[in-house]
C-alpha cells in the first residue's frame, strides 16, 4: 500500500480525502447554484465546473496562515480551501448584506477576503496578475517569506497585463505563481484562435522563469508543481509559471449556451476525465476511500450546502443606503 | 415600417453595411461563432464567413490597434468591445492613437473605424458590467461619441457611423436591446451624427437626455402630462459633436432644464451641457439647471436593493421634472 | 521661510515621507539611478537604496498594478507616470481597480498609492508631452485628484496623499516645476485634500483655476488692478474631493464667474465646476458663468506658433477677465 | 573578389555602397541636429547614432514600392530609404508648415508619410506594433502580398501591446515584421533592469513564430534575417520577431545626461563597434569603395545637409491657425 503518488508528494491520507472534500464540495456548491439560477432564485452562475483539481491542489500546496491569494472568477475551490465557507459562497449567490466578498455588490466568483488574504478580484481579466506582483514585491521589501499566488484563463493570459506582470516578477525576482487554467475556451473562442503558438507555459522562458505544464484533471499533479514553485519562490529564487490543463464542463456562465460553439460529444468526451472522477477512483484504488465514506461524505456535502443556500435565501439583503457607502475611507 | 428590436437595429446596420462595402469588417471576442454574447452579430459569420467577422484573442487593446492599423491602411473595421467596462484596457490605443491620427498627421492619415460597446446598467450585471463609460471619451477631440436610444436611431446612425471618416464610439445601452422596439424604415436611410432630436414637444420644462434614461424621460412626460405640466424631450443621439444649437432651441421652448443621465452625476457629460447653456442662454433661464444622474458611486452594485438604488427610473425621474415644473 | 521650487518641494515631501515611514517607497521609469527625467526623485536612491527607490521596466500598467497590490499588502508606494500622457497605458488598472478596490470590497480592502503625473504644456513637448490629462479621470468615483500650483501647496498635498487612505492622482503641472518658487515651512506641515485657497481677496470678477493658469490669473488681477478691476482668485487645489462650499463663496464674493484651465474646454473640469455653480448659486449670478480653456483639439502642437497659440497665458486671461467685468 | 558576403546576399557594389551612403547621411542628418539644438536652433533631437545598420539593412531588404511601416522615432535611417529626403527632416526638425511628417505638429522622430506608407507614429511607445498588424490583416482581407514591419526599443517590449501584437499575428498568421532595435539602455534603464531573461529573440517562440538574434551594428546580416522573414511572410507563413543588438551612441535625447547613468568608458568602447566605422572597412577590404569615393560622398552629404538646413531654416512656420484644423475631415 506505501508509495502511492501521495505519500510521495508527502500528503496523508487524511490529507488527500481532505482534497477530495474540497474538491466535491466545489462541485455541489456550483451545481446547486445552476439549479437555484434555473429556478430564478439568483440572477448569475459562473463555475468551477472541470477545475477543481487545480484549485485545490494548488491551495493545498500553499501556506494557508501565510501565503497570498489573486484568485479569478472560477477559483471556487481554491478559496474553500483557503477558509471561505459554503454559506459565504451561497450568501454571495444571493447578494445578501453577510457576503464576505463585497457585502452583494459583486456578481458571485468576485473573491476577496481579508481573513484568508484573498485579495478582492473585478471582472476586467488579468489585472489581479499585478496585484499578485504588488504584493509579491512588498514580501520582498518586507523580508517575509510568504508567497502569492494568482490564477487566470488561458484567454486572458494574452493581455497585456499577463506580459507586464511576468516581465516584473522576473526582473525583480519575485516570489509569485502564475498559475493558468486552461480549460481550452474563452467563452466562444477555442484555444487554437486565442493563442499563438499553442502554449501558455512555453511563454515562461521569454521571462526567465520556469514554465510547467501540468495536468490539471490531477490534483497531485498540480500539488506537486505548485509545491515546488512555492518552494522555490520562498527560497528567493523567483517566479513560476504554470499552465495547468483542464477543460470547462459547462456553459461559460449562466448567460451562455455552449451549444452554439462546441459539439455535446466533445463535452461528453472531456467528462470522462472529471477530475472528481478521476481522483475518487486513485482514492479508492490507493483504499483511502470506500463507497460508504464517500456517500458519508457526500451527505454531509449535501446538507452542508442544504444549510448554507437556506440561511442565505433567508439573509437580509443590504439596505439601499449602503450603495452610497465606502466609496472612499470614511 | 416594420418594427424591430434596438438591438436587431445593430444587426441590421452591420449586415447591410457589409453587403455594400467589401472594406467593412466586424472583429471582437466571440463576435464570430457565437454570434457575441448579446447576439449583436448573429448570423454574419454565416453570411461573411471568418475573414469578414473575425473572433479575436481576449485582448481589447490589440481589437482598437489592430483596427487603427486596418482603417489607416483603408478598411472600414467595426470593432465590438464585449462590454462597455472593457474598453479601459484599450484607453492607450484610443485616446493616444485614434483620437490623434489625423491631427498628428495634418491631415495625411486618418482611421475610419467605429468601436462599439454595450453599456449601462440594469441587468443585474453588477459593477463591471453595468458601467457607463462616455464620460472617459466626451472630452478627447478627434473622437465622435454617438449614443442612439430606439432602434431607428441605432440603425441610422451606426451606417453614419461606419461611413465616417474618423472614429466613432458608438455606445449601446445594453438595457435597450430587447426591451426597446420600433419602426425602422425598409428602404436605406442614415441618421446624421451630431444631430440631436426633439423626441417630445412640451412647453414647461425642458429634459435633455439619451440613451435609456430617455424613455424615463418619455414615460414622465406622459404621466405629466396627466397632471397638467408639459414637457419637452430632445434626445441628444450623438454627444460629440454636441447639437448645441439644437440644445439652446430646446432650452428656449421652456426656460426651465433637466439633463439627465445614467452615468455619475460629477464628471459625467450633463455638466458640459449645463455649463454651454449657462454660457450661452443664461437670459433664456427661468430657474437654475438642474441634473439628474447616477450616485458618485464607482459603480453599480449587484444586490437588487442596490442596482436599484443607483438605477434611475420614470418614477425618479418624473418627481424631478415635477420639483422642476413646480420651481 | 525657505524659498524653493515647485519639483523641490516635490522632492522634499518624497523624502521627508519615506523617512518618516517605511513603508513608503517610490516606483517608476528612470526615478532610480538618474533621478527621474525632470529629477524630481534626485537623490532619493543614494539616500533610501534602490528597494525603496524602483526602477521599473517601461510598463505604465504594472507601475499601477504593482502599486495596487503593494498598497493592498500594506505598502505606500508613491508611483511615477514619466508624463501624464503615459498614464493612458494605467488606465485600467487605475479606473477599474484602484479606485473600485475599496468598494467593491465593501471596506474590506484599499490601496492607499498615490501616481505622480508631470502634466501640461508650455514645454515644447509637442501632443504627447504637453497633456492635461484630469478629465479622464475626474468623473471616476473612488479616486482622489489634486492639482496644486505652487511649492507649498505641492509639499504639503503631496504629503497628504501619500498618508491618504485613498488612491490619489497627484498630478504636476511640469511648466511650474522650475518656473514657479515659493515660501515653504521648514518645520512639517500638511495641506488637506479638498480644500480650495483663496489665493487673492477681490470684488468685481471671481476667477476659478487651478495649476499654471492659476499663475496667469494672479498676474491677470495685477494688471487689473491699475485699471480698477479687483479680481478675486479662487486656486482648487484638489478637483476631486471638490471643495464646493469655496466654489460658493468665491462666486458669491463677486456675481460674476471665469473659469480657467488649460485642459480642453469640452469635457474639461470646467465643465463640472460650472453646472455646480449654477445649480447652487444661479440667484448669486450677475452673469454668465464663462469658461477659457484649451481648444478642442486633440493636443498641443510642437511647433512655436501653434503651441502658443493652444496656450494660455497672462494676456489672454486678462483679456478674457476685463471683458466678464465690463458685463 | 567574387563571394563576398553581399554578392551571397544578391546584392550588388551599387547596393552596398547605397546602403552605406543612406547610413551616413541618417548619420550626417543626425549630427547637424544636435549643432542646432545646441546652438539653440531647434528645442529638440532624437537620435539614431548607433542604430544607422538596423535600419537602412531592413529596409533595403523590403520592397520600398509596396511594403509599409510603422516606425519608432529613432528611424532615420528607415524613412531615408523609403524615400524621405533630407529637407524633409530639417523641415521637421524646425517644425516648419512644409514638414511632411506632420507640418510640424510633431516632434522631429515622429515620422508618417503617406508618400512612403510611413504609418504617422506617436510618443506613447509600443503601440505602433499594433498598427503593423492591422495593416497586416488588411493585406490578407485583401490578399495582397505586401509586407508591414515595425520597431521598437528593448525597453518598449515590455509593454503589453507587444503581447497583444505578437499574439494576435501569430493566430492569424499575419505577414508582419516586428523588429526590436536594442540598444542597451531605456533612457537610464539598462536592459538586465528592464527584460526578464535578458533576450526578446526568445520571446518569439511563445507566439509560435521564428525569433532571431541578429548583430545590428552590421547591415548584411539585418538585411538577411529581415529578406528572410519577409519572404516567409509573403508566402503566407507568418510573422517573425528580429532583435537586432546595437548600442546608443549618444544620450536618449536632448534632454538627457547620459553621463548620470553610464560610464564614458562603456560608450567608448561600443564606439569601436559603431556600425559606420565597421561596413565602411566591409566595404574598403572588398574593393567596393575607396577612400577617394568616400571622401566624395562625405563632401556631397555635407552639402545636402547645409542645403537642407538652410532651406528649412528659412522656411515659414505653420499659421496659428492651424493649430485649429484636421480633428476631423472636413
Ligand atoms: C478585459 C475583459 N474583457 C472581456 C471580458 C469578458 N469575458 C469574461 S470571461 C471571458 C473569457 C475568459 O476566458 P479565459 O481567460 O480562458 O477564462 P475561462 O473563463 O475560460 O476560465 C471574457 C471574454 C472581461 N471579463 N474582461
Ligand atoms: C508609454 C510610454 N511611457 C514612457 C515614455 C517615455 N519614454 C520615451 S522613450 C523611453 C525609453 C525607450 O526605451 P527603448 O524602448 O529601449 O527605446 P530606445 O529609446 O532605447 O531606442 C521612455 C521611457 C513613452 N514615450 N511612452
Ligand atoms: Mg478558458
Ligand atoms: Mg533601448
Amino acid at each position: 500500500m506505501a508509495n502511492e503518488r501521495h505519500d510521495e508528494l508527502g500528503l496523508s491520507d487524511e490529507q488527500v480525502l481532505d482534497m477530495y472534500r474540497y474538491m466535491l464540495l466545489a462541485r455541489k456548491i456550483d451545481e446547486r447554484m445552476w439549479l437555484l439560477n434555473r429556478a430564478g432564485k439568483i440572477p448569475f452562475v459562473i463555475s468551477c465546473q472541470g477545475q477543481e483539481a487545480i484549485q485545490v491542489g494548488a491551495a493545498f500546496a500553499l501556506d494557508r496562515d501565510k501565503d497570498w491569494l489573486c484568485p479569478y472568477y472560477r477559483d471556487l475551490g481554491m478559496v474553500l480551501v483557503f477558509g471561505q465557507s459554503s454559506k459565504d459562497q451561497m450568501l454571495s449567490a444571493f447578494a445578501k448584506a453577510e457576503d464576505p466578498n463585497s457585502g452583494g455588490r459583486q456578481m458571485p466568483g468576485h473573491y476577496g477576503d481579508r481573513r484568508f488574504r484573498i485579495v478582492s478580484g473585478s471582472s476586467p481579466v488579468t489585472t489581479q496578475l499585478l496585484h499578485a506582483v504588488g504584493v509579491a514585491l512588498a514580501a520582498k521589501m518586507e523580508k517575509k517569506d510568504h508567497v502569492a499566488l494568482t490564477t487566470f484563463g488561458e484567454g486572458s493570459s494574452n493581455q497585456g497585463d499577463f506580459h507586464e506582470g511576468l516581465n516584473f516578477a522576473g526582473v525583480h525576482n519575485l516570489p509569485v505563481i502564475f498559475m493558468c487554467e486552461n480549460n481550452k475556451y474563452a467563452i466562444s473562442v477555442p484555444v487554437e484562435k486565442q493563442l499563438a503558438g499553442g502554449s501558455v507555459a512555453a511563454r515562461a522562458q521569454g521571462y526567465g522563469m520556469p514554465g510547467v505544464q501540468v495536468d490539471g484533471n490531477d490534483p497531485l499533479n498540480v500539488f506537486e508543481a505548485v509545491k515546488a514553485a512555492a518552494d522555490q519562490a520562498r527560497r528567493g529564487e523567483g517566479p513560476t509559471l504554470i499552465e495547468a490543463s483542464s477543460y470547462r464542463l459547462v456553459p461559460h456562465s449562466s448567460d451562455d449556451d455552449d451549444r452554439t460553439y462546441r459539439r455535446a460529444e466533445e463535452v461528453e468526451e472531456a467528462r470522462k476525465k472529471d477530475p472528481l472522477v478521476q481522483f475518487k477512483a486513485y482514492l479508492m484504488d490507493a483504499g483511502v476511500m470506500d463507497e460508504e465514506k464517500e456517500s458519508a461524505l457526500n451527505k454531509e456535502i449535501a446538507q452542508e450546502v442544504d444549510e448554507a443556500t437556506e440561511y442565505a435565501e433567508k439573509a437580509p439583503y443590504p439596505d439601499p443606503e449602503q450603495t452610497h457607502t465606502h466609496v472612499y475611507a470614511e | 415600417m416594420p418594427v424591430i428590436s434596438y438591438i436587431e437595429a445593430v444587426t441590421q446596420a452591420l449586415r447591410e453595411e457589409m453587403q455594400r462595402d467589401e472594406r467593412v469588417f466586424v472583429l471582437g471576442e466571440d463576435v464570430g461563432v457565437r454570434g457575441g454574447v448579446f447576439r449583436a452579430t448573429a448570423g454574419l459569420i454565416e453570411e461573411f464567413g471568418p475573414e469578414r467577422v473575425l473572433d479575436t484573442p481576449l485582448t481589447e487593446s490589440a481589437i482598437a490597434g489592430v483596427s487603427i492599423g486596418a482603417s489607416v491602411y483603408g478598411m472600414r473595421p467595426v470593432a465590438e468591445m464585449q462590454f462597455a467596462d472593457f474598453i479601459m484596457p484599450a484607453v492607450n490605443q484610443i485616446v493616444s492613437e485614434a483620437a490623434k491620427m489625423r491631427y498628428r498627421s495634418n491631415n495625411s492619415w486618418h482611421c475610419p473605424l467605429v468601436i462599439r460597446a454595450p453599456y449601462g446598467g440594469g441587468v443585474h450585471g453588477a459593477l463591471y458590467h453595468s458601467q457607463s463609460v462616455e464620460k472617459i471619451f466626451t472630452g478627447v477631440p478627434g473622437l465622435k461619441i454617438v449614443t442612439p436610444s430606439t432602434p431607428h436611431d441605432v440603425k441610422g446612425l451606426l451606417i453614419s457611423a461606419i461611413r465616417d471618416e474618423d472614429p466613432v464610439l458608438f455606445f449601446e445601452h445594453k438595457r435597450c436591446y430587447r426591451l426597446i422596439k420600433g419602426e425602422v424604415p425598409e428602404e436605406e436611410y442614415t441618421v446624421p451624427i451630431g444631430k440631436a432630436e426633439v423626441k417630445r414637444e412640451g412647453t414647461d420644462v425642458t429634459v435633455i437626455s439619451y440613451g435609456l434614461t430617455l424613455h424615463f424621460a418619455l414615460k414622465a412626460a406622459e404621466e405629466l402630462e396627466k397632471e397638467g405640466i408639459s414637457v419637452h424631450v430632445l434626445d441628444l443621439r450623438t454627444l460629440i459633436p454636441l447639437d448645441k444649437e439644437a440644445v439652446l432651441e430646446a432650452v428656449a421652448k421652456t426656460g426651465k432644464v433637466l439633463i439627465i443621465h445614467e452615468d455619475n452625476l460629477t464628471g459625467g457629460f450633463g455638466g458640459e451641457v449645463s455649463a454651454i447653456i449657462s454660457e450661452q442662454a443664461f437670459f433664456e433661464l427661468d430657474a437654475p439647471v438642474r441634473r439628474l444622474a447616477g450616485p458618485d458611486v464607482p459603480a453599480m452594485p449587484y444586490s437588487p436593493p442596490l442596482e436599484k438604488e443607483f438605477m434611475l427610473n420614470p418614477e425618479k425621474v418624473t418627481n424631478a421634472i415635477r420639483e422642476l415644473a413646480e420651481f
